[in-house]
Order: C-alpha cells, then structure tokens, then sequence
C-alpha cells in the first residue's frame, strides 16, 4: 500500500467516524481506527494493522492530525499496552482472544501494566525472587512487585516471575498474563520524593493463573521479557523535541521572566551555563535525528544509545539551573508534599504556557528528574551497556553465572 | 590554624548525638516535618534544660552555657547529621547573635535568658523580596509614635517565623538600621507559613500592617547583624557537613549490603568511585567548615565563612543527589529518608545567599576581582 | 536536518582514509613535525594531483573539485584522525575561501588554479596581536603608493606562514577592510616561525617593513573574511571530532588489550565507563560538526559554526586527556602518539577563539543574554 | 632528648661545620651531620640518628634553617635514597656496611633509585615478570624496568625481581639492592610528553646479584616493596604549602598580568573558575593540617588519604586554567619538544618570580601535570584505596588470587 492510499483510507475511516464529533468517545473512534487496520500498521490484516512498514504508522498520525482537532496520543491512552503489551502479545500470543485483546489494549478499555521489578532485583531484573509453582491447570503465584506503573487501574499484568530456582537465574524465569482482578493480587501505592504515587507495590498472594496465559514457553520468560524492555528503554530514550524545545526551553523562558537580583558575575555564570546546556539539548536533538537517518539507511550506530544517558543527566541538570535561575524563590515549594496520585501536578510535566507554570513546573521536576538516572536503566547500567554493547569492552567476571539461582547471594 | 578538638569537645559531640538519637530520630522527624510549626515544644524543653543547647552560645551571666563557635559548630554537625526539627538556627543562633551583638544590654538582660531556657524561641526578620540576603537593601522603616515605633511591610523567608515568641525586626529609622521587637500578639501582625521546599525547617511571611514595635538597639546595627548572619552561615556550613556525611554513610552502608548479580553493589567501582569522590568532597568540605568555627573570631573570619557556605553547599547537594542515585529506585521513595537530606541540602544552599555570591567575596578579597 | 551521507560521500571517505593511512602515518607525522615548514611538498601534489585536495572546495572552471561544506567537513574529519601535517586549513580552506568570497573575479581566475593544482600554497594573515581573532580590531593599514600599496607592521599567528607561497594580508585602506597580495620574496618582508604548542600545525609571525602589495579586493571585505573564517571553524570542527575518535578509538582498544590484575582493564567500570561517556560527548560532537558542515549554506549557519567550535574543541582536550589517563604511563611518553593528539586538541582549541567566546555568540543569537 | 637539648646539639655542629663556609661541600657537611646523629633522628645511634621520636627531625631541620643560609633539602641532595632507601635499609639491611651505605645515602654520594615498575606492570605491581634465578651464591636478573627516576645517575637501584613463578603473584617476589654498575644493567632515557626525559628504562641482562644483597627472605619482596611504596605515596599525596601558595598562587598572578583582551562574560567566567580553584587549594591545605593533627592525636582519619587523588586533579585544572588565562599565548611553546635531561626546564617547577617564568612554567605544567593522575598510582586505583580501604567497601572479584604468577593472564 502505498503513501498515497494510507492516507486515503484515513480519511475514509474519518468519514466513518470523526474524532471530534463529540458523540465518538475515544474507545468509539479508536475502536473503528482498529478495525480499519490504522491502529499498528506494520501488524496483519485483522489485528489492528495491514501488514505495511512500521513507518507508515506514523503517515495514518500525520493525516489524522490534519484532519482533526482531537489526536488520541498513545501515551495517553495505555502507554505500558500500546507500547509493551501490544507487541508482546502479537508475537507470543496465542490465537484465541488476540484479536479482542489487541483491540481493548488500543482502545484503551483494557490497561496493562508491566510486572517485572522485584525489591531485590533492581538492574538486575533477572534476580527476580517472586515464585510460581505448578498446581494442575494453574500456576500459584507468591511474591512482591515494585515500579509498577498503572497496576491500580490495569486489567493486564504482564509478570515475569520464577518458575525454577535450581538452574541459573536466567534460564527459570516464565512470563504470563496475569488478570489483575485476581484474588491475591493487592495494589499499594509507593509514593515518591514529591509525594506522589505514579508506582505501585503489588503483592501476590497464592494468586492463580492459568497455565494457557504463560506466553512463550516455560523457563523463556526471560527471552519474552528482553523484548518488552527494549521497547521500554527505547520509549525513556527519547523521542526528538523540536529545536529549542524541552526542558531548555523553559529554561530560557524562566531566565528572561526573572526579576532576581544577581550581580554580573552570577548574571554571566548563568548565562554561560544555561548557553551549555542549550547546546548540549540541540546536539542531543540532532544526534536523535542522525540516528533514525542510519536507522533508515540499515546501518544503525551508536547514536541511539547515547540517548538515555545523556538526556537524563541533562535534564537533571536543566532543572537545577532553573532552580538557581529562580533564586530564594527556590525555597518555597507551592505543590505540598500531601501524599496522593498524581493529579494536576502530572500535567505540569506538558504545560509551559505562562510563567507561574513554569515556575511549579521547575520545582516539581527539581525533585522528579531525580528518578531520570534511576528508571528505565540506570546511569550506571547504560554505561555498561554503552562500554560492552557498543564499545565491545569486555563485561566484569560474573559471580552469578552457570549457578542456580538459590544458590547466587542476593539482597 | 590549630584544628584540634580537645576530650571536652568529643564529649559534647557524643552527648549531642545520643540525645539525637533518641529524640530526633527518623518517626520523629516525619512527625515535626508534617506540623506547621514543625518542632516539640517539649523536645525543645528537654534540649534546652538537659543539654543547655537553646543557650549554647548566650553568656553564663545570661543564663547560657557560654561557648563559642566551635562547639555550635559541633552541634550544628550533630543536628543537621539527623536533619533535627527546631528553632534552632533561627533563635539559638541567628535572634541570640542579634541581640548579643546588636542590642542594648538591658534587653539583653531580659531576653536572653528567656531564650536560653527553652521558654521561649526567637527569630530575626530581615529579608526582603528583591534582594533578601542584602542587608543593605533592607526598605521597611519604623515610624516613630512617641517613645514607641510603628512597622508597616513585609518580611519574608522569615526563619520560623509562624512559632517564634520573640519577634526581632531589621528595620530603617532615618538612615539607621535598627532592631525592634514585635510582640507575637501585636495588632496588625500577620504570620503566614511559607510551604517550604525543605519541610524539616519552616519559613514564614511576616506582614506588618501599623504594627507597634518597640526599638530595642540604640545605635546602628548593621555590622552586628552582618556578623550575626556571618555566624549563622559558619553554623549553617557545619550543619551541611553533618547532613552530607550522613548521606556518604547512608550511600556507603547500603553499597555494601545491596545485591546485585550476586555481589555487593559497592563492588563495582562505578559505585565504589562515587563513594570515594564523595569522601573527599566531604573530607574538603570538613576543613571549609571547621576552618570557619576555629578561626570565627580571627581576621578574615568573613571570607572563611564564605567559603565554607560555598563549599559546603555544593559537597551536600551533591551528596545528597549521590545517596540517591546509589539507592537506586528505593532513594527517591517517600518512604526512604534520602529525599529529606536532598531538600534540606537544596533550602540549605539557597537561604543565606548562592554558593557563587559567597565566591564572589571571596574572589574580591583575594584579589581575584576587582573590589 | 537531513544528515544522510550519499554513496559518494563514503567513497570519498574511503579514497581520503586509504591515502593518509599510507601517506600520513606515525612515522610520516613525526618526521615533517620535526621540520620548520612541518609538510612534504611532495605528499601535498600527490594529494592535489590524485585525490584533488587542495582544490576540494574550488570551483571547476578554477581548476578545483567544486565540493562543498559536507564534502571538505569529511575529508578534515579523517585529517584529523591521523593529524595530518599539511597546509590544508590554511590554503585550501581559509585562504582559498578569503579569494573566492573576497577577491575580484581576474584574481580568482589567476589564483585559485595555482592552488588548486598544489603547485603553490596560500595563507591568510589577518590575526593581530591583542584582538587576534577580531576582524574589527584589525589596524595594519596599507599605504597607497601610484596604483600599489605598501604594507608595514605585523600579523601574528599565520597558519603555515612561514611556507606559504601566495600571502593574503587584511589591512585596512581609509575604513574598508581589503584584502592585498604580498610576494613571498617581498622586500621588507620577513617570516619566523613561531615555536608552536602543536608541533603539526605550524604558525608564523609575519612582519613588513614598507612591503610593497598588490590590492585584489575592490570592495570591503570584512562580510567576506567573516565568512571564510566561519567556514574554517566549521571544518576545524570536523578535524576535532575525528581527532577526538581517533583519541576513544585508540582508548578503546588499548582497554581490550592492557591486562592487570589478570584481566583487561576496560572491564573495570573505572575505564569503561569513561569511554562510555566518551563515546556519548563524541557522538555529540559529531552531531555538532556535522550539523554546521549540512546547513553551512542556511540561515543560523554562523550559530551552528560557533556550537560546533566550542563544542568539539571541549570534547577533543577531553578526549585527549583520557586517552592519556587509560594509556596510564605509556600514555605520557613522547614515543606514544597520545601526547600529539593533546596538543592538536588544545591549538585547536584556542585558535579562532576560545570554545566560550564562541559560546558568547551562540547566547546572543538565542536571547539567552543580550545582544 | 629534649626538644632544648636537639637545638643545643644542632648548633654545638655547627660549630664544628657550618653549611655556609664555602670550604665545606654538601658532602662535608652532611656526613658530620649524620655523624652527630642528626641525619635521621629517629634512627639508632651510629646509624645517623640518635633514636628520638621522628618528630624531633623537624626540630632539628628547624635549627638549622634557623642558624644558617645554606639548608639542603633532602629531595634535592637524593629523594628516593632519603626517603625509600634509608628505611628500607634500615629495617631489613645487614649490619655490616649498613652505617657506611646509610651515611652515603645521606650526604648524596651515592644516588639511589627504585627499579619497581615494569612495562607490563602498571597499577599492577605485584605482576612484575622479570626474573631473578638462583646461580651458586648469585642470582641472574632478566627483564626490563621503567620509570625509574634518577636511573641514570644511581650507585644503589632497589629492584624487585620474581624468583618464583609457579606461586601466586605476590608470593614469588624477591627485594634486591643491585649495584648499578654492575656488568648488563642498561640505562636509556625514557622521553615524556614535554621532551624530557626525567624518567629511564632500566634493561637488565644476566645481571648477577650476590645472595647477600637480598633484603628480606626470599619470597617476602612484596612485603618489602609495600613499606617503600607507602613512603612514595605519602610523599606524593603533597606537602601542606602555605595559605595561598602553590600553583593557585601563580594562577593568581597570570591572571592579574593578563592582558588578554576578554569579553565580561569570559572575564566572569575566568574569575569564578580561578576562585573555585583557590577554595579548593585552600581546603586541601587545611584538610592536610587536620590530616597532620589527628595523626599527631593517635587517632588518624581519612583526611590524608584524600590527599593524592584531590590535589592531582587539582593541579591539572589549575594549570589548564592557566591556559585559559594566557589566551592566544597558548598557542606558543617556547620551550620546544627538543629530547633532553631535565635541566633548565626542571627548575621552573619552583619558579614562580617573573611573569615570563609563570608563563613559561604554565606552559611547561599543562604537559607535565597530565602524569599527576598517573605516577604514583593512578587516580583510578587511589579511588580503590579510598573506597576500600577507607570507606571499607568490598573488593572486585579477583581472578589473579591463589593462582601460580605464571597462570595469571597479563599483557
């Protein structure tokens, strides 16, 4: 198919049903954008796509955005299931209900969360203590989960859990689709630095799956799981902002709004770092869009690698300028510390419209971006992977290798 | 410079910490943080009646325990070790030093011992919005009312301003900086809390609206109250050490217990680096705020001071972020304490002027700037 | 942006690589640095002659190759790599860039084919001491005298200045800024070396004395040399990131094979995840170079040449001095090319202005401080 | 001894000899020193000292600095004799001609030096692989030495030589004195990044070495070495300059004979930078002075520990800065890459009088100081010590441990 007849059958599908005609909700419209094969494009006819090149996805957004006010972003939607879920179940899912599956996770009526973290498995993720033992149709699940996003409203986990400790810690872990109504499965939330909770803790207590939800086979729960964080670590990488867009933006905006009082020499110190990380953000911009040029070319580099490490620690220190920028004002933090889910405060992450929002916008994310070297891979773990993976240095000598899992220290 | 702690210094050091321990422990730093004054009042009392702490620093003659700045630096390091909830700073050091050095003795006389029992908290309002840590560019001006002084304005990032039960103001009369005395009850007289970014230390706005006040130094105060914030950071230099030590031992103590790939995390110099680059930003930053309390009342005690506020700022913001990331997804929890330390070490850096304003006195008097 | 290199692009990446590995070696590198011109006339025509080099930016009617920005950003990326010792910045980029952009047309005609064909080098004087890099600051003026005119004072660090066969000088004339050619063997015209911090890039101080000059500009040329200069950060630039490759490349490999302790050390975190971090700076960087080498032609074309400057000039003395550390002791002998590479990097760093003066340009352009 | 009685003694030998008679050579003088016993004072009697607590040297030095213009400074007169020859001989050196090398060793008549370092030993030195094998009362060294300072020059060389190479590494290790002078001892000067050669490589071919010449029992030259590599670090870690001394100093005064013309920025850049860079030296004095107090209070802390890797670091940026200050200039090296001995060059290292030695000694530093983190043990490896041995953090996996020297990978 090509260009030309994708965009054309957006517009067919518009003319079926129109995102903002205000009697289409957003499981309405999403759910006919699925049918028509517009919702994954590179996926087969009848799961949601028509069997085209990834990259004509991003043609059906482009039309639908011209087309409509309304644009239903995916993160918005299901981010753990459109961007995790999705591509797991097309490829290890069995046939029956894929189909349905596929189309709630789209539509957003079914939110999936991911079950991997474990307190005692960090970086390590394939530490992962939480046990399922076989009981005739059933596994029975025990154990703790941590950094879940989204459990308290999903209806999907996809839980990587432990199904023989006596091999090495790779090799016994088995991935299954766990039904979060099940009984035994208790949702905490695990509030943050800012006093919000956007994890979960989720205790699994003799909790009952079924064996036919194991996808892939026993013991390649680790295989089934690579996929899923690559795409994780992909997502958290970062997607090109447009020039002088981001964090630095706000950045420049908090420092032409200032009205502190700073002597010439802080004034300069000011500048010159924030004209630092100015240029550091459009050489991470630009790096992004060399690497989605060699990625097209079928010759990919290391650009995209660099992504998480450097945005991260870049971001972090965007914030702290803009702190300095705002000076004593620093010290007042508007938002409270009242524990709660995240609420107005998330949405300060998007806003950038006048300067009160970007005044809270700084303090809160002073605080939040602490977790930017932490999740999704921490600073420490892409240097590994920077230095092995793409450097070919030589990796550490393991102590937790060819043993099984019982006997590796842990803690 | 002699940097030498003598057995009666380590013996206040280990009663401070054991009293700490107990008293200020985490549940009961939790506990003050989510109050709006943010301290016991009986705590306070235990502290200053047991230990003589609300009076470290005042005169014996004054009820105090007369020691000088190398014991409140002791103490402040013990404090800012466990992130201690109390007026401290504010009325044991910042309000005693501006009476001590800026008010007539009479008040001194009465209001001292007030302090150094416990009975009562004081605080000094002196920042304005604008240019808060300028005393130079204090604006608010006492209006004469017969013998009496009427206050109308705005005070702001006001040490415990909410609680405090003395309340000494910086204002103009004529081209005079003065000290005045608010009653907590006076007429027109608004305590606002600010929501701070630290919640263990509480700042409030203080709005004057025709308030009377009575006039309490009768001759210019402006070397006695920039000495008193000269000590106020040399103390607050010693609490920032105490804060991030505590952040290298949290970070290094979990180094060695934490797990990862069947060895302990601090095995991996990734890890173990950290540490050390932390160590010896601590060690530095040690000798930036000792240096500052031996030497207090040496010439060029100003620009010690400064450096060590610079100093020290940087090492604990920076221990703080470290302790964070070494823990991993547990250190930016609610639940774990390595996020208080961060917004102490943030509020720390900022109040009392940015690290580069206290370089920039440094650079003028060394030469490095023109004056 | 697009930041496809073509087909052809790569082949002249290939064709440009097989030639310096062969003819620009260690060896080859270290011996013309020991000599006072610092360059083999005899590399240089075959460089001119088979792969067209000097004449890699010139147009074809002049006898050159006709590329552009892109194409000469790669060919001093792989300059770079080997520290090719060679007048290339100075003839084939600023000089012969000051002649196209600023010259009359019957100059370029009589000029640029010299150049291009390698039988003569050019250079441009234009740096004076105090304001080097500041065309405004430019005081040599020529006196006229009937149709020529005659030069006297000097311009300081000129690229192979001692070597140059055709000599352009910047010299003002009433308030134009104009461009004059000097004779090699010019009375009056003398030409020492200067001992350089980086032995393979030579630098000259040239002084006149009543020199007589033939004028070939008849308009200002001041938008013209700005120009020219701008290209030649922008290929400096490219230089830098394929020294600063080269510094991680030779890092890299050096950690795969140098054991202690009875493993390699870049399975030590300490090194690897230096090199990580520098692999992330130089992936920057070459962003940076090559965003200003694809959009030398666009508007902001001067901002991207002054981000591309500082920031690979940052990243090659960082390079550099980790590829130093890694090497450990070897890595500070004179019998290890590391050392090369350091003095490359900081030259080319300070020459053409400082990475934060160019920083200056790019917070003015941006509103970040006031223009 | 009292510290009266010292003072008495120091100037009842100057009145035997004084260092300012110009009949009376350094060699005159510090032998009659040495044989009033006050070379070394803590040393025995006989041997140079008069064994009093260490301290008491500096008394005497005290005395002397005091009562006469003419003080040789032991790094001058013979650094590595003085201050790693002479305690290793006196712990493990036999008596006889023990006094006779010691006073030698003090007055400068014969110059030591320390063959430790090998190429294929770096931060690694227990994984020396030149060889030592045992001949009749001789043994036979082969191998090669580097970094050997003063190798050149040298009567003694302290060599450590594996005589065993089927133990683990450290156990196979045997401490030598050879004879510089000896028949197959090759010396080459080993060129630097400045063109100097401060540094030599020491070749070794079938150099015999008397049994007699071994300090400590065969096997035990690790524990040997460790005493002399500890006195090399300290020495390292940098002496307490005073207040504003040092290379800040001369950063001080570039920066105020700059004429460098600079924008306000780049002015306010430079002065902020300079006066981090004077905090920094400042706190490291003082940390060395607490360092000096604990230690005297019994009670040492790791105050002297940070001493190497902080002010190694230190010093390059502070020279770099010096760069910085001297702009354009930079670009000028008038001293030249010439391959030479130090000599002129050297001596600019305590320059510090005109502003054509500070720029010069800039210059010279920037090359130089990039050993800083190197020598001595990198800064990589002092980090190590700082988190192990300081901190108490456990160690890498080891897989050089209890496996015969010859097993071990190396390269």
């Amino acid at each position: 198919m090509t260009e030309t007849e994708v965009r054309e059958r957006v517009r067919s599908l518009l003319q079926k049903i129109h995102p903002d005609d205000p009697g289409a909700t957003a499981v309405d419209f999403r759910g006919v954008q699925f049918d028509h094969g517009l919702a994954f494009a590179s996926y087969p006819e009848g799961l949601g796509g028509l069997g085209l090149s990834p990259k004509m996805q991003s043609i059906v957004n482009d039309e639908l955005q011209q087309n409509a006010k309304t644009f239903y972003e995916n993160l918005a939607i299901n981010p753990i299931g459109i961007g995790m879920g999705a591509p797991v179940l097309l490829t290890y899912g069995k046939d029956e209900g894929k189909r349905e599956m596929l189309r709630r996770i789209f539509t957003g009526e079914d939110i999936w969360c991911q079950l991997f973290s474990e307190p005692s498995a960090g970086s390590d993720v394939a530490g992962l203590s939480s046990r399922a033992v076989r009981n005739g149709d059933d596994w029975v699940v025990n154990g703790q989960k941590v950094w879940t996003t989204l459990a308290h409203v999903s209806k999907w986990g996809m839980l990587v859990t432990r199904t023989d400790p006596d091999v090495p810690k790779h090799d016994g872990l088995s991935y299954f689709l766990l039904d979060m109504e099940s009984p035994g499965v208790e949702c905490r939330p695990l509030y943050q630095i800012t006093g919000e909770a956007e994890f979960n803790e989720v205790f699994l207590n003799d909790v009952r799956i079924p064996h036919s939800r194991m996808l892939g086979e026993e013991g390649q729960g680790w295989r089934v799981a690579i996929t899923t964080l690559m795409n994780e670590r992909s997502a958290l990488g970062g997607g090109a902002s447009r020039k002088g867009g981001g964090p630095v933006s706000l950045l420049l905006k908090l420092l032409q709004e200032s009205k502190v009082s700073r002597s010439k020499v802080e004034q300069a110190l000011l500048e010159d770092r924030i004209t630092r990380l100015y240029i550091r953000a459009e050489m991470l911009r630009l790096t992004t869009l060399r690497a989605r040029a060699t990625q097209r070319s079928g010759n990919p580099g290391p650009e995209g690698s660099v992504g998480k490490v450097a945005q991260s620690e870049l971001y972090q220190q965007v914030w702290e300028t803009c702190i300095d920028v705002l000076g004593e004002d620093g010290l007042i933090y508007e938002l409270g510390y009242e524990l709660r889910r995240p609420g107005d405060i998330t949405s300060l992450r998007s806003g950038n419209d006048d300067d009160e929002t970007r005044r809270l916008q700084a303090k809160y994310q002073l605080l939040r971006s602490q977790a930017n070297t932490i999740e999704g891979g921490t600073s420490e773990i892409m240097r590994n992977i920077l230095g092995e993976r793409v450097l070919g240095l030589p990796g550490e000598p393991r102590v937790d290798k060819n043993i099984a899992w019982k006997d590796v220290p842990r803690g | 410079m002699n940097f030498e702690f003598s057995e009666e210094h380590e013996d206040l050091r280990r009663t401070v910490r054991q009293f700490l321990e107990n008293e200020s422990n985490e549940t009961a730093v939790r506990e003050m943080m989510a109050e709006e004054n943010g301290f016991s009042r009986e705590v306070w009392a235990r502290l200053s009646e047991e230990l003589g702490l609300a009076g470290l620093i005042i005169e014996e003659k004054h009820g105090g325990a007369g020691f000088g700045m190398v014991e409140l630096a002791i103490v402040m390091e013990e404090m800012g070790r466990v992130l201690l909830c109390a007026p401290f700073l504010s009325s044991a050091v910042l309000a005693t030093s501006a009476i001590e050095l800026g008010a007539d003795a009479s008040i001194q006389a009465d209001l001292l011992p007030q302090i150094a029992s416990g009975e009562k908290t004081a605080t000094l309002a002196f920042s304005e919005a604008g240019d808060p840590w300028n005393l130079g560019k204090i604006e608010m001006t006492a209006a004469a009312n017969g013998d009496a002084f009427k206050l109308s304005g705005q005070k702001t990032f006001v040490l415990d301003g909410r609680s405090a039960n003395i309340i000494l103001v910086a204002a103009k009369v004529g081209s005079e900086l003065t000290l005045l005395q608010v009653d907590e009850d006076a007429a027109g007289l608004t305590r606002e809390s600010l929501p701070p970014l630290d919640p263990t230390r509480k700042l409030a706005t203080l709005r004057f609206d025709h308030t009377p006040a009575k006039r309490i130094a009768s001759v210019d105060v402006r070397g006695a109250l920039e000495q008193s914030i000269q000590r106020t950071i040399t103390a607050l230099a010693a609490e920032q050490l105490g804060g991030a030590q505590r952040c290298l031992d949290m970070a290094v103590d979990y180094a060695k217990s934490r797990l990862q790939f069947g060895r302990p995390i601090g095995s991996y110099q990734a890890i173990k680096h950290q540490c050390a680059d932390l160590l010896v930003e601590v060690e530095l930053a040690r000798s930036a705020a000792y240096a500052a309390a031996f030497s207090a009342d040496d010439k060029g005690a100003d620009i010690a001071a400064a450096m060590a506020k610079s100093f020290c700022s940087e090492t604990y913001a920076k221990a703080a972020k470290r302790n964070i990331q070494i823990h991993g997804g547990m250190g930016f929890t609610w639940e774990h304490p390595a996020h208080l330390y961060l917004k102490r070490a943030k509020a720390s850096e900022i109040i009392f002027g940015s690290p580069s304003l206290h370089r920039e006195k440094v650079a003028r008097s060394v030469g490095i700037s023109a004056a």
